[in-house]
């Protein structure tokens, strides 16, 4: 009986950060946990660029587990551990806030299943690594303990659970359907209802169109580096489940197009009424995966460049919730200035512009897509350009709160994640696309990629003039918050009866006068002559 | 009517008469007495028994006189008990049959 | 047959020398009596061989002149019974001070009617003539009543005098019947009675001694007599009292039924005795939740435990006679006489050491004595263990048998009577328990009970437990000299 | 040597209860040293039969009572699943006790009725007998009334006395289901499947519905369960006992026994009898749950959701696939460990911290690091969710259900788990989150409290992580379908 058969780095690449989060309660560690931040996704990291591959199997874990990792999974796997560690960097400040072990500890739980969701073949170990990340993110929300942290983390709580259900639920359907525990399996044999189930449970994490009502809250809500991680690397992991389970050819595949379109351009118009940038950038993130979604199910060489299309923004989305840090602690001028740039340039990416990681990430998408919908990815375009100048003026009105040493060390961070998105995909251009390399400087490339740009450098100044007026993150919650009210304060109620009270009716069965009249012997005499014909008469019959 | 006839008959008829008073009487000597009269009637059917076909049997005499001495013992312990708990009481019944009379 | 004799003489001779020996000289007399009566016993059974009953002819004269003693599994299991009881009651007697106490007559009746009684019961097990039977029975009645009125408290004495009256007439009931058997057979031995020429008289005859009987073992609703009676006595007579006596008369009953004329059982006559017992289980139980006396609680169960006794008769008699399931009703009502033998007089014996201490048996009085009398009180659990008939104990064995038997037989009715019966008895018997185990509110007794006066009753218990766990051995022992009537077919 | 195994495993109970009763209050280090090695040694028995059984031993015993009550002793894969974990779980519920009780009063009876408890439900484990199964069945009922009402006061007498109330009318009618059935087959022996067809059919599913009341109380199927949030009034070890080690663990087995031993899958698969129990389970589960949401008592809480939690074993049995099965008797195991966690917690939190309301949880968590923890974990193992225990028995009931083609099953287990979530959340919120009452107390300085659940916890941790090992509890549960059920 083997314990561990194939190579070893992608267990060790999920038992690092758990380790790491056992050692950050120790007494000894406590104090100096957060330290230990960026070194926790460094075997992952290191999986992703070394060609490691072929299938490892721990057959007495869990329910017997198999890792594995093709391209898809290992440039996610890649974004998400670089994310996963310059956030940490970022981190380093907040090792002197109150309970950062704990924010450490949970830190390594949440990373260890994000890395887990890329790494697992088998569905058990999907699920286990997908709850992980999701419910053990609900801390990182929570860190600050402010009221509406707390609020946007029952919100998120009660969600993540019911997509845990949604999620079990297909994957057992899944499981019995192809008698089997592998994902392949699975997704070979999975029907639409149990499919549904799962579409519940991955949109929920993505943001989907109408599941993501928590995103905005509890992104926002959560310290810099995590809102950075969430908004990056977490929210994959819906996606690289719908990229796992869902068929080339599901009748889901209109419905997820249909929701994925609605989220692009219904959250990016939502987001324009956010004051808070990090909501801003939080309602972006929602937009952006609808997008992702919608060219999922588009199936085709689109989905398989999603992967590509995801590490981008990922990496992008990092960059600019950390500058969003950045900004508040940036008072003098240059600062700022240098803030606005690299704020403006990454978000230039996201939107798309020339040359751009975006613009690459765009048109490695498009090719095998039908015109309409890249008519559509354009425009959405637009509408992220928007947005993300929205995201630009409020940053720039951002109010500086606190002071922090070391503002080069702490802007190079996003600065570093800035440059990977705009560079990265360049360099895995011909290996996504089979294009070759000077393809994106193409005359008619450069122009589809530039008139959304332009449309919005010419729409942005109106914006600034005429905000749409600003709204409460969080759009279609208030009932599922009662719910989760009702839900998270179970109301005292007068417990019910319990056991019924012994009571048996002796006192009317068994009155003592019917016992005295047996007693006077005149009765039980009679009785008793009267018994002897009686008995006689039976014996004769 | 033969003699045995006749015995019998005496018999039947003391029981009856002795299980009337046995029941009807409310005072407990009445009631000793009348068990006597019981023993006395089934000894006569007993001795009346042992006298099939002419030639006597011992085994009933036997009987009756066993049956005499356990009846004696017996009413010697009833009347016992009767004085004890006339002593008692004040009065030869039982209480939940002493009411007025 | 030597062990048989002894049986018979020993009480009888200790009986006559109790009431001329002076007081101290009998409390020496009386372990040693004890002890070689159990000595005797267990020669006894020892020496009871499988295939066939020891019988004895007394003087040799063969019936119908001589009297016929035979002592077959069911004789020597109750023998064995008997001996066990009275052996406990009698060291409680004497470790207890009750009976002086109640007045010079109880300190000088006590000893001789107890072994009268102990002599009778032996004699009642073993006579195989329906006339040695009654005057057996009649002893038995005689030193009973004397027993109960032992206190000589006014209450004792009327109940006493109830009590006499009842067994007055039923013995004489049961004469009636002897006399007509007697006149139509001219022979009273059960052996040959067996196999007679059925005659007419033969039903009327059943029929008085069926209701003597029934008054005499206090089968409801002639059961009025033995609460008061069995209440007012001294505990350790109570103990004798209802664990023996009423086995008396019911064996007699099952000698007539099944042994002497089982032709003449018909089957509405054992359901009509089958629905008494029914009464008295439910009645009993009811009765037995009403009491606010413990005794009288523990008094009314006996009611309610002898109704299941009368179950016997539809399963194994008459018609279901010669079916499989007979042997296993035969079997099952004997344990539970067994079992409820030994657990009633463990529960009279610790009641009787409670009101040593408290001074009453009112149950409020009880209240948290466990505390201070760990070992009676686990002793009066296991005693109610073994009455509502949970395993493992003789109860439940005979109750498993007997319902086996119910449900072969398709007459589930009488199953379902044994465990309502049994719930019943958990319901009145929880009262009791639950004030045993409550937190005391006052402090314990000052003095209490030596360790081997609590351990008496426990051993009884623990007996009436043991019957349920090693059930192989009883089970033989009583299969020995089944009537064929309760014989099973295969 | 292999004939007396069985009997050395209830003598590892028996002798300690016996001893026990006559030990005085103060020799605290016999009575303790007695039933601790008294578990050591039952426990040590086990892992040498571990292996042995694993590779298809059986030992057995036999106890002539009288005919037709024989008394059986065996020990299959399936008896030696409960009575491993029984014995597991005494161990470390008696190092528990010993610390909980101190110096407190009447320790004698506590420890012997206790172990007199364990030796019953050993005895329940290791019945090879339908008859022997009833005997150990009844001592369990009888042996727990004194547990309960250990306090003897108003509300553990109260308690006491429903928990009789429930119990003797059901076994009652367990007794007479039993003797109807074998008064028509003879003695029942669990390795051959009794041949019912002497009965008719109607016959048959009343005996059914016969056995599930009288063992169904026990694993407090509703509306059978009332007596077992009342038992809270008894002390902590005790609802240890009640709720992972002993007695409703019995009513769960015996319910196993019934279906699969007693009348076996395709007969009550051909009775029909199989879905009604599925959804009487079903109903239990979600009642459980419901009622726990509304308590605001602590170990009430944890009391209704082990109502909620043990129907999930008798759902497995009903549901009869193989999954199911495999599922349920792992969830024996699973719910026995995270509940004794809990429960292990709740007593902490009320000797430590005086805290018996879920309002006074708030803030503990950084007060009573270890117990906060280990509560944690036993409730998220509760709720399901990976890697801890919980999440196996849930995957396989789900698959389990599908193959019994019981698709409602699903949305059942999805509730529950919603529930289940909905009412342990909000503890572990106000342990970690909230902040303190100014006069709040409360510490752990008593590791021997402390120990026991930390390594319950472990265990229901282990047991989901390396559940795919032949030796978990899944793989063990695996190893007796195969070997029973699947002939």
């Amino acid at each position: 009986m083997t314990l561990i058969a194939g190579p070893l780095l992608p267990l060790a690449a999920l038992v690092w950060p758990l380790l790491l989060a056992g050692l950050s309660v120790l007494p000894a560690v406590r104090h100096n946990a957060i330290r230990l931040l960026p070194l926790a996704p460094l075997p992952g990291l290191w999986l992703a660029l070394s060609g490691v591959d072929g299938v490892t199997s721990a057959p007495d874990l869990l329910l017997g587990v198999t890792l594995a990792l093709e391209p898809g999974g290992r440039i996610l796997l890649g974004m998400t551990a670089v994310l996963w560690c310059i956030a940490g960097l970022a981190a380093q400040p907040m090792a002197r806030r109150p309970n950062a072990a704990l924010f450490a500890g949970f830190w390594c739980l949440t990373l260890a299943g994000n890395l887990g969701v890329f790494l697992a073949r088998d569905v058990a170990t999907f699920y286990v690594a997908f709850a992980a990340v999701s419910l053990t993110s609900w801390f990182l929300i929570v860190h600050d303990r402010t009221a509406e942290a707390f609020r946007a983390g029952r919100v998120y709580i009660v969600i993540a659970i019911l997509g845990e259900v949604a999620l079990l639920l297909g994957l057992i359907l899944g499981a019995q359907a192809a008698g089997s525990l592998a994902i392949a399996e699975v997704a070979a044999a999975i029907e639409t209802p149990a499919m549904g189930l799962l579409v519940a449970g991955f949109g929920i994490k993505a943001g989907l169109v109408p599941l993501h009502v928590w995103l905005p809250l509890a992104h926002p809500a959560a310290p810099v580096p995590g809102s950075a991680v969430l908004s990056g690397a977490i929210v994959k992991a819906g996606l690289i489940g719908l990229l796992l389970f869902l068929p080339p050819v599901s009748a889901l595949g209109p419905i997820l197009t249909g929701l994925g379109l609605a989220g692009a351009f219904g959250a990016a118009v939502w987001g324009l009424t956010q004051a808070n940038p990090k909501a801003v950038l939080a309602y972006s993130t929602v937009s952006q995966m609808g997008l992702m979604v919608m060219l999922v199910a588009a199936g085709g060489a689109t989905r398989e460049a999603v992967p590509y299309f995801a590490m981008h923004h990922g990496l992008a989305k990092g960059a600019l919730f950390l500058l969003v840090g950045v900004a508040l602690i940036s008072r003098t001028r240059w600062q700022r200035a240098l803030c606005l740039v690299l704020g403006t340039v990454t978000a230039a990416s996201v939107a798309g512009a020339p040359l751009t990681g975006g613009a690459l990430s765009k048109a490695a998408v498009k090719q095998g897509l039908e015109p309409w919908a890249s008519h559509l990815l354009s425009l959405s375009s637009v509408f992220t350009g928007l947005l993300l100048a929205w995201f630009m003026f409020r940053l720039a009105r951002l109010e500086p709160s606190g002071t922090g040493p070391g503002w080069t060390a702490r802007f190079l961070l996003p600065a570093l994640l800035a440059a990977l998105a705009l560079l990265a995909p360049w360099a895995l251009w011909q290996d996504w696309t089979g294009l070759e390399q000077g393809y994106p400087a193409k005359a008619d490339s450069l122009r589809d990629a530039f008139w959304p740009v332009a449309v919005v450098v010419v729409l942005a100044p109106f914006l600034a003039r005429w905000p749409m007026p600003t709204q409460p993150p969080g759009d279609v919650l208030s009932a599922l918050v009662r719910l989760g009210r009702r839900i998270a304060s179970a109301r005292p109620r007068p417990p019910g009866k319990i056991a019924p009270q012994f009571r048996l009716p002796a006192r009317q069965i068994a009155p003592s006068a019917l016992e005295a009249a047996f007693g006077r012997w005149s009765n039980a005499g009679t009785v008793l002559l009267l018994l002897i014909p009686l008995i006689l008469v039976l014996l004769l019959v | 009517m033969s003699g045995v006839t006749l015995y019998a008959l005496t018999g039947a008829a003391l029981v009856g008469t002795g299980f009337f008073g046995l029941i009807a009487a409310r005072h407990l000597l009445r009631r000793v007495l009348a068990f006597n009269l019981i023993g006395s009637g089934l000894f006569v059917y007993l001795g009346a028994a042992g006298a099939r076909g002419g030639e006597a049997d011992p085994v009933p005499q036997a009987l009756i006189i066993t049956g005499i001495v356990v009846a004696l013992s017996a009413s010697a312990l009833a009347v016992g008990l009767i004085v004890a708990l006339a002593r008692a009481r004040g009065r030869a019944m039982l209480p939940e049959e002493d009411v007025g009379g | 047959m030597t062990a048989l004799v002894a049986l018979l003489a020993l009480p009888l001779a200790g009986a006559l020398a109790a009431v001329v020996l002076p007081h101290g000289a009998v409390r020496g007399m009386v372990p040693a009596l004890s002890v070689a009566m159990l000595a005797a016993t267990a020669v006894l059974v020892a020496g009871l061989s499988a295939q066939a009953p020891t019988r004895l002819k007394l003087g040799q004269w063969p019936p119908p002149v001589g009297i016929v003693l035979e002592v077959d599994g069911l004789a020597a299991a109750l023998i064995a019974m008997t001996a066990l009881v009275m052996t406990a009651a009698a060291l409680a007697a004497l470790r207890s001070e009750q009976p002086a106490a109640a007045g010079a007559r109880a300190a000088f009746g006590f000893w001789p009617l107890m072994l009268l009684l102990w002599a009778a019961l032996n004699a009642v097990f073993v006579s195989r003539d329906l006339f040695n039977l009654y005057v057996g029975l009649e002893l038995l009645s005689l030193a009973s009543v004397g027993l109960v009125a032992i206190g000589g408290k006014p209450e004792a004495l009327a109940a006493a005098m109830r009590y006499m009256l009842f067994a007055l007439v039923g013995s004489l009931l049961y004469l009636a019947g002897v006399v007509l058997v007697y006149a139509a057979h001219g022979t009273l031995d059960i052996g040959l009675l067996a196999d007679r020429t059925p005659a007419k008289p033969d039903a009327l005859a059943l029929a008085l001694m069926t209701a003597g009987l029934m008054a005499k073992t206090a089968l409801f609703p002639f059961h009025v007599w033995l609460p008061p009676a069995h209440g007012s006595a001294p505990a350790p007579a109570s103990a004798m009292l209802s664990a023996l006596v009423p086995k008396a008369s019911f064996v007699i009953l099952l000698r007539l039924w099944f042994e002497a004329m089982p032709d003449r059982a018909q089957d509405g006559a054992l359901v009509l005795l089958a629905v008494l017992g029914t009464a008295a289980v439910i009645w009993g139980s009811l009765r037995a939740l009403l009491q606010t006396r413990l005794k009288l609680v523990v008094a009314y169960s006996t009611v309610a435990q002898i109704g299941y006794l009368f179950l016997v008769f539809p399963l194994a008699g008459g018609g279901s006679a010669e079916m499989p399931w007979s042997a296993g009703a035969w079997t099952g009502v004997l344990f539970l006489a067994l079992a409820h033998g030994l657990a009633k007089a463990a529960m009279f014996l610790a009641v009787g050491q409670w009101m040593a201490v408290t001074g009453s048996d009112r149950l409020d009085a009880m209240r948290g004595l466990a505390t201070a009398m760990p070992m009676t009180s686990f002793a009066f659990a296991l005693a109610a263990v073994t009455l509502v008939g949970l395993p493992p104990s003789g109860g439940f064995t005979g109750k498993y048998l007997l319902m086996t038997s119910a449900f072969a037989a398709g007459q589930w009715m009488w199953a379902l009577v044994l465990a309502g019966g049994g719930l019943l008895a958990a319901a009145y018997l929880y009262r009791p328990l639950a004030i045993l185990f409550a937190r005391a509110d006052a402090p314990g007794p000052a003095t209490l009970p030596t360790r081997g006066m609590q351990a008496i009753p426990l051993c009884l218990a623990g007996a009436a437990i043991a019957l349920g766990i090693a059930s192989e051995t009883p089970f033989e022992l009583l299969s020995i000299g089944r009537p064929a009537a309760a014989e099973d077919g295969s | 040597m292999t004939a007396l195994l069985p009997l050395l495993l209830l003598l590892t109970s028996l002798v300690p209860a016996a001893i026990s009763f006559f030990l005085a209050q103060d020799s605290y280090g016999l009575r303790n040293a007695l039933n601790l090695g008294g578990a050591l040694l039952k426990a040590g028995l086990i892992v040498a039969m571990l292996f042995a059984v694993a590779g298809g031993a059986v030992y057995e015993t036999t106890i002539p009572l009288a005919p037709g009550l024989v008394l059986l002793l065996k020990i299959d894969a399936l008896a030696l699943l409960f009575v491993s974990l029984s014995a597991a779980l005494w161990l470390l519920t008696t190092i528990y006790a010993i610390a909980y009780f101190g110096t407190k009063p009447q320790q004698s009876r506590f420890f012997g009725f206790f172990s007199l408890c364990v030796f019953a439900t050993t005895g329940i484990a290791l019945s090879g007998s339908l008859i022997s199964f009833f005997i150990f069945f009844e001592l369990l009922t009888l042996s727990t009334w004194p547990l309960v009402s250990h306090k003897q006061d108003a509300a553990s007498l109260r308690a006491a006395r429903s928990y009789l109330l429930y119990a003797l009318p059901c076994s009652t009618l367990l007794l007479v289901a039993i003797v109807w059935l074998e008064s028509a087959t003879g003695p029942v022996l669990f390795d051959e499947t009794p041949d019912l067809d002497a009965l008719d059919r109607s016959s048959q599913q009343a005996i059914f519905a016969l056995f599930i009341v009288g063992v169904g109380m026990k694993a407090a199927i509703v509306p059978l369960h009332g007596w077992l949030p009342s038992a809270m009034a008894a002390p902590a070890p005790v609802s240890a006992l009640l709720h992972a080690v002993a007695v409703v663990k019995a009513g769960a087995f015996g319910v196993v026994r019934v279906v699969y031993d007693v009348f076996g899958v395709a007969r009550v698969t051909d009775l029909g009898v199989g879905m009604p129990l599925a959804v009487l389970a079903s109903a239990t589960i979600l009642w459980g749950s419901i009622r726990a949401l509304q308590q605001t008592e602590i170990k009430k809480r944890l009391a209704y959701s082990t109502v909620s939690q043990v129907s999930c074993i008798v759902l497995g049995a009903a549901l009869a696939s193989p999954y199911a099965v495999i599922g349920g008797l792992a969830h024996l195991v699973h719910q026995g460990l995270m509940k004794i966690t809990l429960f292990f917690c709740a007593g902490i939190y009320d000797e430590r911290a005086g805290v018996r309301d879920i309002a006074g949880l708030d803030g503990l968590g950084w007060r009573m690091p270890w117990t906060s923890a280990c509560f944690s974990l036993g409730a998220l193992g509760m709720i399901g969710l990976p890697p801890l225990a919980g999440f196996v028995t849930k995957i396989y009931l789900g698959i389990g259900a599908l193959q019994a083609e019981a698709a409602w099953v699903l949305a059942v287990l999805g509730a529950s788990t919603l529930l289940n979530a909905a009412y342990f959340l909000p503890l572990l919120a106000r342990l970690w989150f909230r902040e303190a009452a100014p006069d709040a107390r409360g510490d752990e300085r008593v590791p021997a409290l402390v120990v026991p659940a930390v390594v319950a916890a472990l265990a229901a941790l282990g047991a989901g992580l390396l559940a795919a090992s032949p030796l978990s509890p899944l793989g063990w549960a695996t190893l007796i379908t195969e070997r029973e059920y699947l002939r």
